[in-house]
């Protein structure tokens, strides 16, 4: 296909009946943001029967020459249901982070067992944010029971507490460092297995994130994630293959964040417009205003950084690599989200830091975007390592 | 000539405002953030620092020191660091006080500095900005109209500090093409209060709106009388002061970061010892600097009673920026943590965004 | 659909433009800035590559292959790459042909496409930019007016590329309201050309400046004749074509300041192992990704034949700013080195920051 | 004294008679750009006479408790001479970087001794940028002789062509390190001491900038600066006093930097209000347009990065330390100054990198401000060091 930047019909139909849906969502946005202890699901709202819009597939059947592929309108999917809000999506959703990671690494046995099932995905731990290699979690294998043995603690699990499992990392020698670390199968209600907390958070307060604990939590030993028990004695070629789930979830958690950044940028326009600002493009620096000027710059921002995310996404559907450009994707949306929100409020001043709009809490949820599923710094650190052909011993 | 020496009075004022910040502000930060009101007794306790009277003329009952905004500057940079909301409420009976110290007819400060002079917390409040975006200060839509021998106010004003308990509100407005400012007590006929509003930051502090319609205030309400007033330098003290408490809050973050950086570990050495976090605390500790000089130039500038309007203009927006980019990227040398309400680096990033939008309208 | 897929003849393309920089641009490029000129040989050696005559139709005794702004952005990046002011001027040619392929009238295309379709290097050129501070695309000083059967012209123009020896100039003027562009013979009466204009960079380019005093032309030589052009789809596809431009001088930076940061050392490793160093690599790429994307986007949509005037501002606007940022941060990678003109940085730092400020105003 | 930001009636006189002659200065500007090879003195031009304009100390005597101090008058005439010109500024001065060092380093009997010649400051190697503890030019004692002999080779020397002299780091001991290292002062026309070469630049033309070879340089024993033979075993206590002469002159490449960027942003005023537009202070956003808000932005900045001079130069005087302050000056100025004249062209467009007026010029003078004296990079390393407590083992 030609470079090509347009939505076919069925795309846009598409992506117009999850906005519908979205901005049903949107009305329960300030509920979830002031009731960060609620685990009220969506389905419950009055007008949950909204969010339900099914489209007509056969009436628009997919066209692989005309519509765009699956995983670029993941990306735009993504970003229309965040525009509505951001929680709201996320409670609704079937699946978390984990689902990805089982996807990625399970064997056909254990994705058919727990594909069914949210799954939270629990990497972090209280002594380690960016550095996933230095997991302290340990899982020892009982030959006797055939069972692992888990121990330790799992902070930032997104979705933890409404997941119905959870993919953890854990080293089953930690003597062999990143080789040494595995991901593990763990269902609520194994005992030993607790949710110590629910954290309380700047933004995305409608979306639990929790804190876990293993206290010699045993879990069956095929609940090892794609079932390689040995250690390989070289590189990192295991942990790499765990690290490939962030392939589509940084561009995904990109597209998120650009999502929210769409909604403040939508709502500052429209106050522009009713204002009777001038944002017409064509014309120069001389005969600007400053909010114009300072409005489309943000706006541009966000039109590169999404053509960023769509580009990873594109990558990975055509099956080429696409290490370094999720990585970009990722590092440009977090850093270009934080400005467009802060910016569209210094725009709008005293109306955009009111609670009677949800400009100021899109500022809260966006913020997120440049520190989860790796923070900008670490995206900067994979990209330079490729840029400058170095290995994480050079770079770090 | 340049200086930049402090005296040993001013030496001695932030001395106590550092340890009122460290004793008082600090330890009930986050609960009026979560709780999103003032504690109890908290405006009683900053009245005893004797802020408002302190520069209030002796034969107003006042202590008659200096009116130094430089000196304030310096007080509000602790208090700031200390916690910006609680300051904001603690410093709002100045900002009308010394708005009638510095322009109010004999007949005005006679008439209304003594009650700032007592032993129980009194306050008006500034009420400048109004709802609304795109606010401008140029084009204020609260307007002024003589009629007879009183003014008639209409127009709708928010964020104003303390609204709810405020004995009277200085409303600024546009009489014709100039802006005046009008002294309206809390009972005016046609005003109403409301609040108060919610907001994303400065959640202890009770922010009202002001609803006025066809206020009819006498005409000696006027501050400074016939003759009016400067309303740009009531803005531009406004401004400084902001700029001031901005540094303040900038400071914190640094402070706050610098030995979290050094505790935590990644790829088996401390954070700080990354130059990605390493120059990001290098740039927040030269921008600080930069605050904070700018904010003294302006205050010396208004101190020695030139028109400071360049000055205060750029101390305000360069602080508003930068004030903004520190707190936010404290949140990014803490990850994780930044984002969670655990730390206090959140709700400064949330404070920082919020003060940054008052354009000069909520402090002395 | 969205993608990103390159053609296999723009692959072809691509890989020619590549080989062209590498063996001609790179080079000339040097002493073509010192000296101030273009090689002898230089223009006749890029008419040899077709690229004017390629996209004009058979009819007009072109090569007819579809005139494509998304290829040319990609053969723009690759020209880029090698030298922006050698590209430039070998584009000047293209610049106004495509205008006129665009949107002349028959007799236009007729009058004036065949001479670009020869052996021999011919050029018109674009003159759209005008002296002074404050250009405004929206209120143009250089003004066309009605008499009888002919225009007249006044005003003057600057930043015309090889305005030295364009036969034909293609003049950018306010009628009214509207804009319109005007075919002006070299020769024309009440024209005359100087130059040439010596700048910060973009050194071997011969900028000319007009004055057009009262210049008379017929009303045929309004382009699109009695129905006049679009002069913003003529804005737009320079617009574009500068960005692409860019996107190549940017990668360029890139790619002569990563081997160096990885041979110079300082405290005892590569400065390429520094975080510092290694961030601003990284974000450099980040950011000529974004460009390119932003131009590919744009070029669609003028290769689509929609209204791009929001997207080939966004590239513009998008590319000037991060060209610059690079051309300056690939100097602080190089330290001193980056000062001297042993190394190309500092000329691509000159170039960037002067392509950046033309507007849409002198390429393809 | 107290906080005060205004200058006496003495500061102001004196910084005016120093503008009058740096606008005669200004007209030799473009000839010293475009004859880099000229080493014509600014004496030998037309209108020399103009830069004598003796300052009448005896109508205008100092007086401490009116009067700014040296140090922060030396940094507010600094800017005032660049804002004529750079290069004829530093032409006509007697005296370079390396006379800073002599009297910071030197003993009485040498200061007396050279302090009249223009001596050069030579620290970089081809091999080292940044680093200067990586100095390999060596210096060894001929006891025979007691004579030094010198070998190595030097970059970036600046007025390295027209200098008297040079102050020369090298190392008398290369396993010592940073402890190693000592200052020597060479005369020009010492055998086995040659200019190798006069660098081609990108700005400061008319400031010449050399390489120079020692190849078997031999001087008197007695050139060693401060004249301390031995190398301390622990710390880097005599590197440490080397690196002192810093503490003035970084403020000092400073306020070079932002002599020039004022003039830039003078001429950008000038040209914009000769255009109508409105670049009054004190109202909102909302009001302005883009070119007002943008030159007012750059113009703040500069305010802002003349100020924290201003505070490193006042330390200095006051005797207080101001090692990281000083590193906050040109950190602050290196980084400003380069936004500014970039910003400045950008408003003026075309105009702006037209060889008709200076600020194209500017622009070029302006980048050096970040790389010489210590980069952005390295003052941040510096400031970052003291802000964590860090050592330079901790943090490089």
């Amino acid at each position: 296909m030609p470079i090509d930047f347009t939505l076919s019909e069925r795309d846009k139909g598409l992506l117009e009946n999850i906005r519908a849906s979205a901005l049903i969502a949107r009305k329960y946005a300030r509920y979830y943001d002031e009731h960060e202890e609620s685990e009220l699901a969506p389905e419950q709202l009055p007008e949950a029967a909204g969010f339900k819009r099914p489209f007509d597939e056969k009436a628009h059947p997919y066209n692989p020459k005309t519509d765009s592929g699956m995983a670029v309108m993941g990306m735009l999917q993504t970003m229309a249901q965040m525009w509505g809000d951001y929680a709201v999506r996320l409670k609704r959703q079937k699946g978390g982070l984990g689902n990805a990671a089982l996807q990625a690494a399970g064997t056909p046995d254990q994705q058919k067992k727990w594909g069914g099932l949210t799954l939270a995905m629990a990497i972090t731990e209280p002594g380690c944010g960016s550095d996933p290699s230095r997991v302290q979690t340990s899982a020892t294998l009982d030959p006797k029971t055939n069972e692992w043995i888990l121990n330790g603690e799992k902070i930032f699990v997104t979705t933890g507490v409404r997941a119905e499992g959870v993919v953890a990392w854990a080293t089953v020698d930690k003597a062999a460092g990143r080789a040494g670390i595995k991901s593990f199968l763990v269902l609520k209600g194994t005992p030993g297995f607790t949710v110590a907390k629910k954290e309380k958070k700047l933004g995305i307060r409608g979306d639990d994130t929790a804190a876990y604990v293993f206290d010699n939590c045993r879990i069956p030993r095929e609940n090892l994630l794609g079932g390689k028990e040995e250690v390989e004695k070289e590189g990192s070629g295991g942990f790499k293959g765990v690290m490939k789930t962030f392939n589509m979830t940084r561009p995904g958690v990109g597209a998120i964040g650009l999502g929210v950044a769409e909604a403040a940028l939508d709502f500052t326009r429209e106050q522009l417009e009713e204002a009777h600002v001038d944002l017409s493009y064509g014309g120069s620096l001389a005969s600007q205003t400053a909010i114009a000027k300072k409005f489309q710059d943000l706006e541009t921002l966000w039109e590169a950084s999404r053509l960023t995310v769509l580009r990873a996404a594109w990558l990975a559907e055509k099956g080429k690599p696409n290490n370094m450009e999720a990585s970009v994707a990722k590092a440009h949306a977090g850093a270009a989200v934080r400005r467009i929100c802060q910016g569209c409020i210094e725009i709008l001043g005293t109306m955009g830091v009111s609670r009677e709009h949800l400009l100021e809490k899109w500022l809260r949820d966006c913020r997120i975007t440049d520190i989860y599923e790796g923070t900008g710094q670490i995206q900067r650190l994979i990209i330079a390592r490729t840029l400058l052909d170095y290995t994480r011993e050079d770079l770090k | 000539m340049i200086s930049f020496g402090m005296t040993d009075e001013q030496k001695a004022a932030q001395d106590a405002m550092r340890s009122f910040s460290q004793n008082v502000l600090r330890p009930k930060a986050r609960s009026c953030d979560e709780a999103a009101k003032l504690p109890e007794d908290f405006l009683g306790k900053a009245w005893e620092l004797g802020l408002t009277m302190a520069q209030i003329p002796e034969k107003y009952s006042g202590m008659g020191s200096d009116r130094s905004p430089v000196t304030n500057a310096i007080i509000l940079e602790e208090l700031g660091y200390g916690d910006v909301p609680l300051a904001v409420a603690a410093l709002a009976p100045s900002l009308f006080a010394n708005a009638i110290v510095d322009q109010g007819t004999e007949e005005q400060k006679k008439t209304y500095l003594p009650a700032f002079c007592g032993e129980k917390f009194e306050t008006g409040s500034l009420a400048l900005l109004e709802p609304g975006p795109l606010f401008d200060l140029g084009k204020l839509k609260t307007t002024a109209e003589t009629s007879g021998k009183e003014f008639i106010l209409k127009g709708r004003k928010s964020f104003v500090t303390l609204g709810d308990r405020a004995s009277h509100f200085l409303v600024i407005a546009k009489q014709g093409n100039s802006r005046d400012a009008f002294i309206v007590p809390k009972d005016a006929k046609g005003l109403s209060i409301s609040g108060p509003q919610k907001n994303l930051g400065l959640n202890a502090v009770p922010f009202a709106a002001l609803e006025l319609g066809n206020v009819r205030v006498p005409t000696s309400a006027r501050l400074g009388g016939d003759a009016g007033c400067d309303v740009q330098k009531i803005i531009n003290n406004s401004r400084v002061a902001l700029s001031a408490l901005m540094v303040g809050l900038a400071r914190g973050v640094i402070d706050y970061c610098v030995p979290y950086a050094k505790e935590r570990e990644a790829f088996d050495e401390a954070i700080a010892k990354k130059q990605a976090i390493a120059f990001m605390l290098a740039d927040m500790h030269i921008e600080v600097e930069s605050m904070r000089w700018l904010t003294w130039k302006a205050a010396s500038a208004l101190e020695q009673g030139r028109d400071a309007t360049k000055e205060a203009h750029q101390a305000f927006v360069y602080a508003a920026e930068k004030c903004m980019w520190i707190a936010d990227n404290g949140i990014q040398v803490l990850g994780g943590h930044g984002f969670i309400r655990e730390h206090p680096v959140e709700m400064w990033f949330r404070n920082a965004r919020t003060v940054s939008v008052l354009e000069g309208a909520a402090a002395v």
